[in-house]
């Protein structure tokens, strides 16, 4: 067992932190929910892709450093203390992006990738419809065969990022055989579209804090052309399934992001006065450092797992359960530590504490996380589901 | 002894609830919220025709009360069908203006919120209200000449300002903990309304939606965890009725600790199950998703009503938080 | 809605505080857990009802006062706020009393509740078996007809007081037939036994602090009259279930026993040395005030709703799950106050913290509580059970 | 950088394992309870031959360490197994006691216990122990010359009493902090084999048990109340082998407080799960329900824990609780 990063890792820990250190924004960039908080956020993508800072663990030739595990969390660490501006190109980096380099073709990679890279090109996912919330098997929305490529038509729902984005992923019905015939994960197939394509309409649905945080689309016979279909036509439920591990796995939550969020929440709490003697916020914030610590050992534990060629499997799901609920936790005790100023619309905690409570929902609900970590790593038996 | 609401507080509770249900309330919020108070001052004058306010101002000033256990009814029915504006701080200042002014607090025409010593540096909803009052810690009754601008609430129906220092001195010696205890009650009583309306949407909800080829409902998780609110609800009631019983500071806590908890649970839990959608601006139960915290702080948040529980318990004359009899 | 008692119900209170107050033994009995603590309950038991304090609610001809519900409770109130011993009859009392008051006949119950009053016959209950905990409809001990009456075989077990008591009650299979035919709850019958009739084998059961809480039952064609049937033959089931609704209700845990918890909890945390600055233990202390006040109230709405002639029916699963889960954190709170006393046996806290422990099991486990909680009082669709 | 268990560490809990589950542990922990030492006696024999001891011993007196992590992965299966005794107690006296005490110590032949000051007043086990030692707020190491009766605790398993004050000085300026360090970092890990044992136990239990014609364990409340029991292990155990790398005091305390929560939260719902059959002293089970409170509260109880995470949060040359790296 060893923590000791080596040199090298140390040397990039420096670079990284010293970049940050003289380009991340003083002030906060307006929320990534608005239009003028997007454009500004997708001008930071630029920087960071300029310095090749955005997308580390990507080969270079894409843009990347080509950097392993542990560099790549070392960076999210560095980046998310130094309080630098969240991902607007999140979706496009941490989930098409690892589909397209396990089932996608050189050119759509050398097409697709860079311009994600750089946020000129911003993705927003289309997984939901509006029947089919956790059991995304029972899809609907169709691609029917046209000329070179295919007609999209259906209603997707709970696009994140989509009220501004240039272009979505997401899996459509190509075969409607296997489903009548009860086999409702066959027949589906990974298309990416262009969200200004003739026959989209792009419908804002205002999250709780009434921001557009993702949107309805209505398809319309929307022409996606043969180049933009990831893996083989039928095979979308497969690829999509590997893609939805990776969104609950490392490549969506860094312990950075927890990590620099407890150290936020101890200064505020330091900051307090007569705060320290108040032993039940003093227990909430001292949970708070531990659950960030115990997530951090957690994923090196994975990464070290992972390097040592284990995969991550259903571990996914306590990771997920934890991280949704700890994030919760977290800003509960912020709001909390302050006092009156609690409620505001206004203050630093407000927008990511109902970020926060998203959590437990999406990327598959911790209702359904549970009954995973039961039956696959408990070995409970299946109940109804 | 008979811990049970009276026939007449049974159909106090039913005519609020019609004339609640008649009134498109949600409508009425997103205006509020939008800052177009004329659908609200309607429904405030609505009420005070069926005699909210009347409830709290004495016979001799043109009321019926004050009566707390009627006004704790009331108010777990402007919960729970969401109503805005600064109701439980008007009924508060009742207990604290000088007699001149009660007649048009009973009859609807004076809306009023207020600071107390020792609570929020913030009133709730002032450019919503003829008064803004401020109360010294030598018990000095104030009108505050005016607010600062109003901040937005993550309620979006909930505007807070702090008042401007100084205004005519309208009283002096005013019962500030009467006030408190006013304003801390009749909270609890809303956020029991605010958490009942979630529990309800939400059973709806699950009962309708399947996943899985089942209602969601039928997963054990999914009925334990609306047990659970249900529980925490159906304990913090008697609490509430209990406190507007007996007004004793340590019930009145113990009722607001209760009932603002047990309203936030019943928000996380609703959120939980509704899945995205109940994530939304859009459906009509985001107006109570967003109410309970701020009614679970508001007048007394957990850690200032426990501390007052255990200030109080055995409290002479009432042993207990207060025990029920001697 | 008052909750102001009448000068009668205040005199009541008086009396019996008085009467408590020159009675209840200075120093705690040894537990009633052990013979000789189980002999000087039996006696405080014979004092309490010479005194006719022992079954406050019953009729006076078995030795009560006739008391209505608001004395019980009053009474139970000033019984625990007065130290008094734990009550050695309590299965008797609050199980199977209930139940001869319903179903008996006039013989038995002049037969049986007077001695059960005076703590003379001391009950066990005999109702679950190893294979039934909460399916009690699967139940197989049976009793076959004899001469004048039946004879019981099988095992019982979980058998609580068996280990020292004199007689016990449960149901026994009569009929075999329903429950071949799939319809288990029919063919049931109650019935009363004697503990040491030939036949019976009692086997105490250590609880987890190794004291014998109860006993396994194993029943070798014990005889039982025909007197000693309660109610008619085959409704043993629908019976037993009226009983089972009290045990979980008013009857088993009035608000006294957690107001007088509650209240020791207070002088423990005020007695602590630089306590009240620690606001983590104050905020549970609070809570189980609170909980205590709640459980009180609730419990007056109850009674008020039963004596306006309405039945409890499943808010007694409420009930069950708030006093389980209460007494638990209450005690937990305790042991944490206690600091390095904690663990020890030997204080005043820890057999009540094991007892409590049991709380959510017995009586209809909590999840069988919840899923009736949901099913009965908010609708929801019946699930697998 | 790899945070995993190297083979020889990973062979090392399969060797304890395998010694333990052929040592009959609950049989040895029933007669422990009883006051019969002698089986305890024998497999702490067999434990010092397997090298536990000498993991806490430097090589210069007759040990392999100290190895924290090895001791760490050593009293997982300790806990796991339920053996008793003053083990923590004896490994943390290695980092007191003068050198001519140590190589006895490493082959088995010292068993000792100790209190620390600031620490609870109770020694454990003293009556099974050839030391018992105490602390002086000076550092002073001191023979206790005897101990009051040993009281009872609830895991039965455990005896507390506490030491003679003065008896012979055996050291002085001695390093108080890294014998608590140790205590705690090893109690942490044998409250995570407990944990472990239990949820073993418990879900072996569900799966065979059945009631209304189903295995308990397809239930979903079982089901999701058994993965949160997991979850709670599987963060607790990377900060206990993370408090053994970096042996920060923060990350130390850190993993009593997760470890020993997850324990006890694990007996909570060993006991439940397992209905009234979990609550007799008959099955083994008890052996691991009774010590996981104990365990929880010994050498640092959770709000000690937390304020040791809070003080040292930050703190100069580690960055975070600590932070891994700078």
């Amino acid at each position: 067992m060893d923590l000791t990063p080596t040199p090298e890792v140390t040397a990039f820990r420096e670079e990284a932190r010293a970049w940050l250190r003289a380009h991340v924004p003083a002030r906060p960039l307006p929320s990534l929910e608005t239009a003028e908080g997007f454009a500004a956020h997708r001008a930071w993508e630029a920087r960071l892709s300029a310095a090749r800072w955005s997308v580390v663990s990507w080969p270079e030739r894409y843009g990347g450093r080509g950097a392993d595990l542990e560099r790549w969390l070392v960076f999210e660490e560095e980046y998310w203390a130094a309080g630098a501006p969240g991902r607007v190109s999140q979706n496009g980096i941490s989930l098409l992006a690892p589909t397209l380099f396990d089932h996608g073709t050189e050119e759509q990679r050398a097409r697709v990738l860079p311009p994600m890279a750089s946020g000129e090109v911003v993705w927003a996912q289309a997984w939901s419809e509006p029947e089919s919330g956790s059991d995304l098997a029972s899809l609907r929305s169709k691609a029917v065969r046209t000329e070179g490529g295919w007609l999209l038509s259906g209603h997707k729902t709970w696009s994140s990022r989509a009220a501004f984005a240039d272009r979505a992923f997401g899996i459509f019905r190509t075969d409607p055989q296997p489903a009548a015939a009860g086999r409702p994960h066959r027949g589906l197939t990974y298309l990416m579209f262009d969200l200004r394509a003739p026959g989209v309409t792009v419908r804002p649905i205002g999250r709780l804090d009434g921001k557009p945080a993702f949107a309805e689309l209505f398809l319309d016979e929307v022409f996606v052309p043969d180049e933009d279909v990831i893996g083989e036509v039928g095979e979308g439920w497969r690829i999509a399934m590997s893609t939805t591990g990776d969104e609950r796995g490392l490549t969506l939550r860094a312990p950075g992001r927890f990590l620099a969020a407890a150290d936020r929440l101890v200064r505020l709490w330091r900051g307090r006065e007569g705060g320290a003697a108040d032993t039940a916020l003093r227990d909430r914030v001292a949970d708070a450092v531990v659950g960030a610590r115990a997530y951090e050992l957690f994923t090196w534990a994975s990464a070290a797992r992972i390097a040592a060629g284990r995969a991550a499997g259903a571990e996914s799901s306590l990771n997920k359960v934890f991280w949704s609920e700890y994030d919760i936790a977290l800003h509960e005790t912020a709001l909390d530590l302050l006092g009156a100023d609690g409620e505001l619309e206004g203050t630093d905690w407000a927008e990511p504490y109902v970020f926060a409570l998203a959590g437990p929902i999406y990327a598959g609900t911790n209702e359904i996380q549970r009954d995973i970590i039961a039956e696959r790593l408990l070995g409970l038996p299946k109940g109804r589901r | 002894m008979r811990f049970l609401l009276t026939d007449e507080q049974s159909d106090l509770a039913r005519t609020l609830a019609s004339l609640l249900a008649a009134s498109d309330v949600p409508g009425v919020a997103r205006a509020w919220a939008a800052g177009d108070l004329a659908p609200g001052r309607a429904l405030w004058a609505r009420l005070a025709k069926a005699g909210l306010f009347a409830l709290a101002v004495p016979e001799e000033h043109e009321g019926l009360g004050p009566l707390p256990v009627e006004l704790a009814v009331a108010f777990v029915e402007l919960g729970r069908y969401g109503v805005p504006g600064p109701l439980v701080e008007t009924v508060a200042a009742a207990a604290l203006l000088p007699a001149e002014h009660l007649p048009a607090l009973a009859a609807g025409d004076l809306a009023a919120t207020l600071t107390l010593p020792g609570g929020s540096p913030y009133a709730l909803d002032p450019h919503a209200a003829a008064l803004v009052l401020t109360v010294s810690a030598q018990g000095g009754l104030y009108a505050a000449p005016g607010h600062g601008e109003p901040l937005p609430s993550m309620d979006p129906a909930r505007r807070l300002a702090v008042p401007a220092a100084g205004g005519a001195l309208l009283a002096t010696g005013v019962p500030t903990a009467e006030a408190l205890r006013r304003a801390r009650l009749l909270t609890a009583a809303q956020a029991l309304g605010v958490g009942q309306a979630l529990l309800e949407r939400t059973v709806a909800y699950v009962k309708q939606r399947t996943q899985f080829g089942t209602p969601v409902g039928a997963f054990q998780a999914v009925k334990h965890r609306l047990a659970d609110t249900l529980l925490a609800l159906e304990f913090a009631r008697p609490l509430v009725f209990g406190a507007a019983v007996t007004t004793a500071d340590g019930d009145v806590a113990a009722a607001k600790l209760a009932a603002g908890g047990a309203a936030y649970r019943a928000a996380r839990t609703a959120l939980q199950l509704h899945g995205a959608v109940g994530y939304t601006q859009e459906l009509e139960l985001s107006l109570w998703l967003r109410k309970a915290r701020p009614l679970r702080d508001a007048w007394g948040t957990p850690a200032q009503c426990r501390a007052e529980v255990l200030a109080r318990y055995g409290e002479a004359g009432r042993t207990a938080t207060a025990r029920l009899t001697t």
